[in-house]
């Protein structure tokens, strides 16, 4: 394990899809971060609204930071045992195993989770239904009563919890409120009597810890947190998971700060209208996933041809075509890098953590802006829905800086399509006196009048005016952690992945392997030189990735020429750490560590 | 509706219900909508209607889209195909003209048709194939968890339009009448008899046929198409409503703050089959 | 005085027997065995009552804060609701829904008797229905509650009915046998008071017999048209011992006395005594009312011997830890084979044999086998024989025909083998319960009626009445049982008068009230309107609604289990459980196509 | 192929571990299932005293580690009540609503810890030394050097009475007849044994009995239980200690003989041919003195466990009923019970 002092706890609920399961872990991991803890957490969920599908909801709680979800967790709590059962065995020894011990249907041998429980895990039954119904006269809010139960049994602060749960309900009718307060309640009541056997706990944290600054956030949150600074002006949208709560908050917050929000009825709509608002000279934007991004395919190649900025947020989710909805993958990125048609070298930013989102998103426009491209911040499922504690920027540092009106050119000769020093043409919007100009998606001279001959020029100008990119300040291109100079291993990560791969170094050099780490941000371009400084300094180089090929591993290898090993997975699943620890054990040539020491000793029966 | 208490005797329904044999036409597994959906309904009126049409199991095609109401071909036991978002009804076309003696039945929501899949349906309405086309109507998009939809009401609030929906909504029925499809009904999945026989007069039909059938969202819409207050609402066509007047029509459909249910237009015409038959036979130069 | 013309509406609707048919079209009557079957399986505490109370309804008007007229539906099957409130042996209590696996605790159905009894209205106005004179004339012999109930009920239906008693007060063991602290005598004369003032002559304090003074039984069959023995149990079972009885047979020692005989002495009025260590043999009611009252009379050890234990006596648990907490100590697993007495005739000791349990008896109760070689003594200084009771006949002046236990032998209408005399209650049944004694009272009193009139005016019939919402709420489920407040333990052997139990006041009560599944109520899904959108199965409580596909039929044409599936293309409806289903209303409530209804199912009696 | 034979245990204790590991050493093949409604692997209730000398972490108090019972491949299922037993079904129903289907049954529920029916209405004031769980809820409520009043003082109670004295703590007993049980003493046969625990410092009450606990105390004591001759006696925390009654409602349907507890033969095994029993729960017949007699004890009840577990499997053992039953005081003035192993 980790040598982490302080609180390092994980709690999965696992329940049916109308459960409640994420909304009680979205509750409990924002009364944690109000706490001060440090927090991360995922949800999975199935496709069917309310059907019959698994939901989990997993919360990390550290004092300290962290990076990915833990393998095992510490608590599990079942609202749906059948569901649950597989899940049991993730619970850590000694840790606390929550269900319901009154059903109100028979369920055969082995349906009821008591029945899985390892003996070295806690169980705690209680009545989760039958409270809640006395409770609330309804079984919908089990999912809070076990909130009231986790906070009995862990002695966590009951009021952040009572201000969340207000929060969260606050724009549902006052008695939605009253009923989860009183589920809440009941809870804590059923959670009072209860001996606590387990050796899980929750150190209460300095307040001053994370603050009262520290925010919970998901990836998506953080981008759409990161466009409001970035004063996003024009967004449309379409309804696509993983994305769609970027929407949704735009939806929310776009309308009183003056921007402009639309649901458009279909993604190759809401990439054009975001392509005629960036022509129009205001910041544009749209989010979509995989499937999403290749009905925009054709359209993000309007925009490369015409440059005319526009950001593309892209969060991925397992494929292809409507693949897995509800499952994370990191399988878009040719489609990112190189989709549609013609050599359309647009700018791809991978943010690694919430907080990247956040930046990435803010930046995205200026970047767009400066070069004169369509940008595309990728992430996927695992990110987007993750929650994170961070701490916003206090400054609005993504703000567009006021714009330098280029001289009237009245004579209509107006070069929109320049061909430069640095290969950037001298833009102008509509409304500007004097600089009216055509775009197209015709290949187009300087006036951007319909042209083939300069195709080869025009080709060279739009792909060498993004290099200077990797170079953008105030944007972490790439960065490079752990051991200093010659390495053993290396991980080279991009993406969500990269937490995980965190975490793995952190181990390994706990284990007395040499090893580094590098986060590439910047996907396209791709930053050769610092890449290429890593690879010199390691023996060996891993690269994990959640796709089938080693969609980065290619790009990588294609652009340094030098080979490296790759671990892939797609099960939907986030990479897991032991796995990519294996990996780094074997490439390092050492045996994998014998497990815990039994602490016990049989006594003579 | 009869107000005497009469008991009722669950063997004897249960033999009534085994001899009608709709049950033959579901499937094994159990639909997955959220508990009380109108989709249920649909699922039952299209099995009632199967079987008065005495149509065979492998004789029937349900296509459909993207949405919850796109599930339906799951909970079927005849052919189905579950495609692509909005491109339901190109799918359905590439197999109706494929082998006409199939009988298609297209099934989407009000998302998939009117949005995505907005482009593709006058063009199928025009070109009449022989196919029926149910749109489950709720309104609001509920597999994305509850957006507003080319359908929704004007004041709607949903996740997507949180400061109301300001959007005039679509009129499917003026639309279809427009489009040139040979034959525009409207049904309410709260009238569950009466939408069973919408669907088999639908089917029944020779050409395009366009059944909208009302339907609530009890997941995410509990405060405006809910099952109170369509109940409230709708109403039958008037008994000499002249289902061949497509100006008639155009006026009822015309009146939304009080649905009008049953058959607006009917106009026998040459199906596109039909036509591909008349156009083979002029380019063979036999006419 | 104030009078509520509501109420009265109320009880006069209720079609028990009146003479109107229902005028209103959401009532049907139904005389399928399927209707009588579901009423018989789905309103368990209805069906373990002798006298059929209707139990739901009665419930549901205290709920309804009619407490009046739940007394009135009371009385409808029983004339003496207070003193039942109180002394009723609740064989309704077991059978309970709410007390079935995973429910939790039945209701307490007696002590909302007794509610209902207490606290309706002071001003409250009993409802008879009354039929023309008849012209013929009824003796009753015994005024216990048989006697009562029948007299009660052939003077409504016009006949002139004479209740002879032996003793100085009506009442039979009500007055006699049960001790005041468990039934207050003012209740009780209240009761049989409103239960005879519609014309019956009641004659105390005369004995029908062959003696001197005494009325013969002949005498009474040329006077009246009919004759009813309400005799009773009038005689105490001897105590079988297995060895001669060392120095004399019981009677001789003095202070070794029938339960049965030191009851009724002490209710006549007689000073009793009894030692300091009073051992009670037996396992009834009789027995823990003699240990109680031998506490009272200043007994400071006092034991009740059973041959079994004390899970399987039948006296009510309520009963058996009031007892204990007077101090009184239930010693098991013991039958008595002899008796030894002191050189002067004095009980010395009492010698028993230790017994295993056995098998089960047909009555639900266990065998007790006698260990072989384990006799012991135990001492004590008065002994109270309370193993029973059993019928006496010495008033008779003709031949009757017996039964195998000596019971009178009775034809269908109630008649013994003498013409014109039928008999009732514990004289035709042994010793039982007051319940049954009130409901056989009815009973033969229908029998009666149908002889003296040459055929019957009534017949049963499930009255099916269409209810317009669930009347209940989830919430109520969650309920406890209500406990009934009694008596300080400290204050309860000063007196024999101080009624131990308080009875609940209207708070308890209504709380009481609201646990009441009102098994009556049954929920149908009409299959013809039914979409199979499992609304309804999300909401249930229970798993009391399931997909069926088939239902097993009784041989008797009732129904049997449901057939449940959970394959789509077999599910022929969705269906309410009515056994498993505790009335909840959550299904009605969330039904989309209002397809879920609800009716109020019970048994009443139609007029011919 | 026919399934293994599936035995099924109710109760984790000594009787049923020891029998679950005899099982599991005789026969390879079957499946062997634990029921109990305790939430940890089995620990030994004697051993609960111990925690006031420092062992509060459960862990330290288990026989075993939890790994034994994957490495035994014994399922041991906790925190799950058995409401009913068929027995002629040969079918278990688990509280939750499961139910689990047996070869053969061994019930070894044990007791539970009775009181004396007078104190009932003040159960909620009289804690309870049953489980882990009590055993540390006495020792939270229990402050440093604080004072314990025991009614009765069984055996078990005298072990936890002993460790307290030793511990710094005050110990009043209030004797009664089931002091020292599962002895069975007279009052006379009691007097010398409680001489010697007064020799140890504990103060002893054995001429009135209680009728009454209180926590509206005179003083800063947090109970006081009041005496039938008026007298009150103060303290922090009240425990009784009167014996063990047997668990048995469950079985009541099962198609077994039950008096007190479930009566058994010599072999243990009960009228049903599918289900023994063994431990506090059971009743042995005892052919001389012709009566199910009760054997207490963890001695007798791991004896039992594993005797009953070898008839299970075909076996013929009896049980020696005629087990010593002594108790005595040591000249250096140590009490000295054939149901103590220290």
């Amino acid at each position: 394990m980790m040598n982490r002092t302080g609180t390092d706890i994980q709690i999965a609920i696992c329940g049916s899809a109308g459960d409640g399961t994420i909304a009680s872990g979205d509750i409990l991991k924002r009364a944690a971060a109000l706490m001060g803890f440090n927090v991360i957490a995922f949800d999975v969920y199935p496709p069917e609204i309310r059907g019959f599908g698994k939901c989990i909801s997993r919360v990390r709680i550290s004092s300290q930071q962290s990076y990915s979800l833990k393998q095992n967790s510490d608590v599990l709590i079942s609202l749906n045992d059948t569901h649950a059962i597989p899940h049991v065995g993730e619970v850590r020894d000694f840790g606390a195993v929550i269900y319901d011990d009154n059903l109100i249907a028979n369920v055969p041998e082995g349906g009821h989770i008591s029945g899985h429980i390892h003996p070295a895990q806690i169980p705690y039954g209680f009545s989760i239904r039958q409270i809640s119904e006395q409770a609330t006269n309804s079984a919908r809010s089990r999912n809070i009563v076990i909130l009231g139960y986790l906070a009995e049994l862990f002695d966590l602060p009951r009021e952040h919890f009572r201000k969340i749960i207000r929060d969260k309900f606050a724009t549902k009718p006052r008695a939605v409120t009253d009923d989860n307060i009183k589920a809440f309640n009941a809870g804590l009541l059923a959670g009072s009597g209860v001996f606590k056997l387990d050796d899980v706990v929750v150190q209460k944290v300095d307040a001053k810890g994370n603050g009262a600054d520290a925010e919970m956030m998901t990836g998506n949150g953080a981008v759409a947190r990161g466009f409001m600074e970035a004063g996003i002006q024009c967004y449309f949208g379409y309804p696509i998971t993983p994305a769609t709560s970027i929407m949704e908050r735009l939806a929310v917050e776009m309308p009183p700060a003056g921007g402009k929000f639309l649901q458009t009825e279909d993604e190759i709509s809401a990439i054009a209208a975001a392509i005629g608002a960036g022509y129009a000279g205001t910041r544009a934007a749209t989010a979509t996933s995989g499937p999403g991004l290749a009905l925009m395919a054709e359209m993000l190649g309007l925009g490369v041809m015409a440059e005319v900025p526009v950001v593309v947020v892209v969060s991925q989710r397992g494929g292809p075509s409507t693949g897995l909805p509800t499952k994370t993958e990191q399988s878009d990125l040719n489609l990112a890098v190189f989709g549609g048609s013609g050599d359309a070298q647009r700018i791809v930013l991978a943010p690694t953590n919430v907080e990247g989102c956040y930046r990435c998103a803010g930046r995205a426009f200026e970047i767009a802006e400066t070069y004169q491209t369509p940008v595309i911040v990728l992430i996927d499922l695992y990110l987007s829905n993750r929650y994170e504690t961070v701490i916003p920027s206090a400054h609005k540092q993504f703000a567009a800086k006021p714009r330098v009106p280029l001289a009237p050119n009245g004579d209509g000769a107006f070069k929109r399509f320049e061909l430069t020093e640095n290969n950037i043409s001298p833009r102008a919007i509509p409304g500007e006196e004097g600089l009216m100009h055509t775009v197209t998606g015709l290949e187009h001279n300087e006036l951007g009048r319909p042209n083939d001959a300069i195709h080869m020029d025009m080709n060279t100008k739009r792909h060498e005016k993004l290099k200077p990119a990797v170079n953008f300040p105030g944007l972490t291109v790439s960065k490079r952690f752990g051991d200093e100079g010659k390495v053993k291993v290396g991980i080279l990560g991009w993406g969500s992945t990269f937490g995980e791969i965190l975490e793995t170094m952190y181990e390994a050099q706990a284990e007395g392997i040499s090893c580094a780490a590098m986060k590439v941000v910047m996907l396209s371009p791709l930053p050769v030189e610092s890449i290429a400084a890593f690879f010199a300094d390691c023996d060996e180089i891993l690269v994990p990735e959640v796709n089938y090929e080693g969609q980065f591993a290619n790009i990588v290898c294609g652009a340094l020429g030098k080979p490296v090993s790759r671990l892939n997975q797609t099960n939907g699943a986030p990479m897991a750490v032991a796995d990519i620890l294996a990996e780094v054990r074997r490439l390092s040539g050492k045996k994998p560590k014998t497990g815990q020491s039994d602490t016990f000793t049989e006594a003579a029966l | 509706m009869n107000e005497h208490v009469e008991p009722v005797y669950l063997e004897e329904k249960l033999e009534e219900i085994r001899a009608d044999g709709h049950q033959g036409y579901r499937s094994k597994s159990l639909p997955t909508w959220c508990p009380g959906c109108g989709y249920y309904s649909m699922a039952e009126g299209l099995t009632f209607a199967l079987r008065r049409l005495e149509i065979a199991y492998k004789d029937v095609v349900v296509v459909s889209g993207i949405g919850c109401a796109s599930r339906f071909p799951f909970f079927f036991k005849t052919y189905g195909f579950h495609t692509l978002h909005g491109r339901v009804l190109p799918v359905a076309t590439g197999v109706k003209i494929a082998n006409d003696a199939l009988t298609v039945v297209a099934v989407g929501g009000d998302g998939d048709a009117f949005a995505i899949g907005g482009g593709h349906i006058p063009h199928a309405a025009r070109r009449n194939i022989d196919m029926t086309y149910l749109v489950f109507d709720n309104g609001i998009y509920g597999l994305t968890k509850g957006q507003t939809s080319p359908t929704s009401a004007v004041g709607f609030k949903t996740s997507s339009t949180p400061y109301e929906n300001s959007d005039v909504p679509l009129n499917p029925l003026m639309m279809l009448l427009s489009y040139g499809a040979s034959w525009v009904g409207q049904a309410y999945a709260g009238h569950q008899h009466d939408l069973a026989d919408m669907i088999t007069q639908a089917m029944s039909h020779k050409g395009f046929s366009f059944l909208r059938i009302l339907s609530p969202c009890v997941t995410f819409d509990k405060t405006d198409n809910t099952y109170a207050n369509l109940n409230l609402h709708v109403h039958d066509l008037p008994q000499d409503h002249d289902t061949s007047n497509l100006m008639a029509a155009m006026q009822a459909a015309s009146q939304t703050d009080k649905p009008a249910l049953g058959v607006y237009f009917k106009d026998d015409r040459p199906t596109l089959a039909q036509a591909m038959n008349a156009t083979a036979t002029r380019a063979s130069g036999t006419g | 005085m104030k009078v509520d013309r509501n109420r009265d509406a109320e009880v006069r609707n209720r079609d028990q027997g009146d003479a109107g048919v229902d005028a209103a079209q959401d009532v049907h009557h139904s005389d399928d065995p399927r209707d009588f079957g579901w009423v018989h399986e789905n309103v368990p505490c209805q069906s373990a009552c002798p006298a059929g109370t209707d139990i739901p309804a009665y419930i549901l008007a205290i709920l309804q804060g009619k407490r009046g007229l739940s007394y009135e539906i009371n009385r409808e099957a029983n004339v003496l609701p207070g003193v039942l409130g109180r002394i009723c042996s609740r064989p309704c209590e077991d059978q309970c829904r709410h007390g079935w696996p995973g429910n939790g605790e039945p209701v307490s159905i007696c002590h909302l008797k007794r509610a209902a009894a207490d606290l309706k209205d002071i001003g409250h106005r009993l409802n008879e229905s009354l039929y023309g004179p008849s012209g013929k004339r009824v003796a009753i012999v015994g005024s216990g509650p048989a006697g009562i109930a029948a007299a009660h009920d052939l003077s409504l239906m016009g006949h002139d009915v004479t209740l002879f008693e032996r003793e100085k007060q009506a009442g039979g063991m009500l007055m006699y046998g049960i001790p005041e602290f468990r039934l207050p005598r003012d209740i009780l004369r209240e009761e049989i008071h409103n239960a005879l003032r519609l014309g019956v002559d009641l004659k105390t304090g005369v004995s029908i017999g062959n003696g001197k003074g005494e009325t013969p039984l002949s005498e009474l069959r040329n006077n009246y048209d009919a004759v009813l023995l309400a005799t009773g149990c009038m005689a105490a079972t001897d105590l079988p011992l297995r060895d001669a009885l060392k120095g004399g047979s019981v009677d001789e020692i003095t202070n070794i006395e029938y339960g049965f005989d030191f009851l009724l002495d002490l209710h006549r009025g007689l000073e009793k005594k009894v030692g300091k260590r009073v051992a009670v043999v037996g396992a009834g009611f009789t027995a823990l009312d003699c240990a109680r009252v031998a506490r009272r009379l200043g007994a400071e050890d006092v034991t009740i011997h059973l041959r079994t234990t004390e899970e399987y006596i039948p006296v009510t648990k309520d009963e058996i830890l009031e007892a204990k907490r007077e101090d009184v100590a239930l010693l098991g697993l013991r039958t008595p084979v002899g008796i030894h007495s002191t050189k002067d005739g004095r009980l010395k000791s009492v010698e028993f044999v230790q017994n295993r349990l056995g098998g089960w008896r047909e009555n639900g109760r266990r065998k007790a086998i006698a260990i072989e070689a384990s006799e012991f003594e135990f001492d004590c200084d008065t002994l109270l024989v309370a193993i029973g009771q059993k019928t006496a006949h010495d008033f008779l002046d003709d031949k009757l025909t017996f039964d195998r236990w000596g019971n009178a032998s009775i034809n269908e209408n109630g008649m013994t083998s003498l013409v014109g005399v039928f008999a009732a209650g514990d004289y035709v049944k042994g010793a039982s319960t007051v319940i049954e004694a009130v409901g056989q009272g009815r009973e033969i009193a229908k029998g009666i009626d149908t002889w003296l009139v040459g055929k019957p005016r009534y017949k049963q019939v499930v009255r099916i009445e269409k209810v317009t919402e669930p009347l209940r709420e989830r919430s109520f489920d969650f309920i406890a049982r209500c406990h009934m407040p009694t008596a300080e333990i400290e204050g309860r052997s000063a007196s024999l008068g101080l009624e131990v139990e308080n009875g609940f006041d209207e708070d308890l009560s209504h709380q009481e009230a609201k646990r009441c599944y009102l098994c009556n109520l049954k929920y149908n899904i009409d299959v013809d309107n039914c979409i199979y959108c499992r609304a309804c199965i999300e909401v249930a409580p229970k798993n009391c609604i399931k997909m069926v596909e088939g239902i097993k039929i009784n041989q008797d044409g009732t129904y049997g289990d449901l057939q449940e599936t959970t394959e789509w293309d077999h599910v022929g409806a969705i269906w309410i459980d009515n056994n498993e289903c505790i009335r909840c209303g959550a299904c009605y409530n969330v039904c989309p196509t209002n397809c879920i209804s609800i009716t109020r199912n019970q048994l009443v009696q139609r007029e011919f | 192929m026919a399934s293994p034979i599936h035995h099924v245990i109710i109760g984790s204790g000594s009787a049923g571990f020891g029998a679950a590991k005899t099982l599991r050493a005789a026969d390879q093949n079957c499946r062997v299932t634990m029921i109990t409604m305790d939430s940890l692997p089995f620990y030994q209730r004697y051993a609960l005293p111990q925690i006031f000398r420092g062992r509060q972490d459960w862990r330290e108090l288990l026989e075993v580690p939890p790994a034994k019972y994957d490495e035994l491949d014994i399922k041991l299922r906790r925190r799950t009540r058995v409401v009913e037993v068929d027995g002629s079904n040969q079918i278990i129903s688990l509280a939750h609503q499961e139910t689990v289907a047996y070869d053969r049954l061994l019930v070894c529920t044990g007791g539970r810890s009775y009181l004396p029916e007078n104190l009932t209405s003040q159960v909620d004031l009289i804690h309870s030394f049953g489980s882990y769980e009590a055993a540390m809820q006495v020792f939270k409520d229990l402050p440093k050097g604080g004072s314990v009043i025991m009614i009765g003082g069984d055996m078990i109670g005298i072990d936890l009475a002993l460790t307290l004295l030793d511990s710094g703590y005050k110990v009043t007993l209030i004797a009664n007849q089931q002091t020292f049980w599962p002895h069975d003493l007279t009052a006379k046969q009691q007097k010398p044994l409680l001489k010697a625990l007064e020799a140890k410092g504990m103060i002893v009450f054995s001429d009135s009995r209680p009728i009454g606990v209180s926590d509206k105390c005179t003083n800063s004591a947090t109970r006081c239980v009041t005496l039938e001759d008026t007298t009150e006696v103060l303290g922090d925390v009240v425990l009784s200690f009167c014996g063990l009654s047997p668990a048995v409602e469950f079985m009541l349907g099962a198609d077994v003989d039950i008096e007190r507890g479930i009566l058994v033969n010599p072999e243990l095994r009960t009228s049903n041919e599918t289900i023994w029993a063994a431990g506090d729960v059971c009743q042995i017949w005892h052919d001389t003195e012709k009566t199910y007699k009760f054997y207490h004890g963890w001695k007798n009840v791991r004896m039992m466990g594993e005797l009953a577990a070898r008839n299970m499997l075909g076996g013929h053992d009896i049980f020696d009923v005629n087990v010593e039953d002594q108790i005595g005081v040591e000249p250096d003035g140590q009490l000295k019970s054939t149901f103590w192993t220290h």
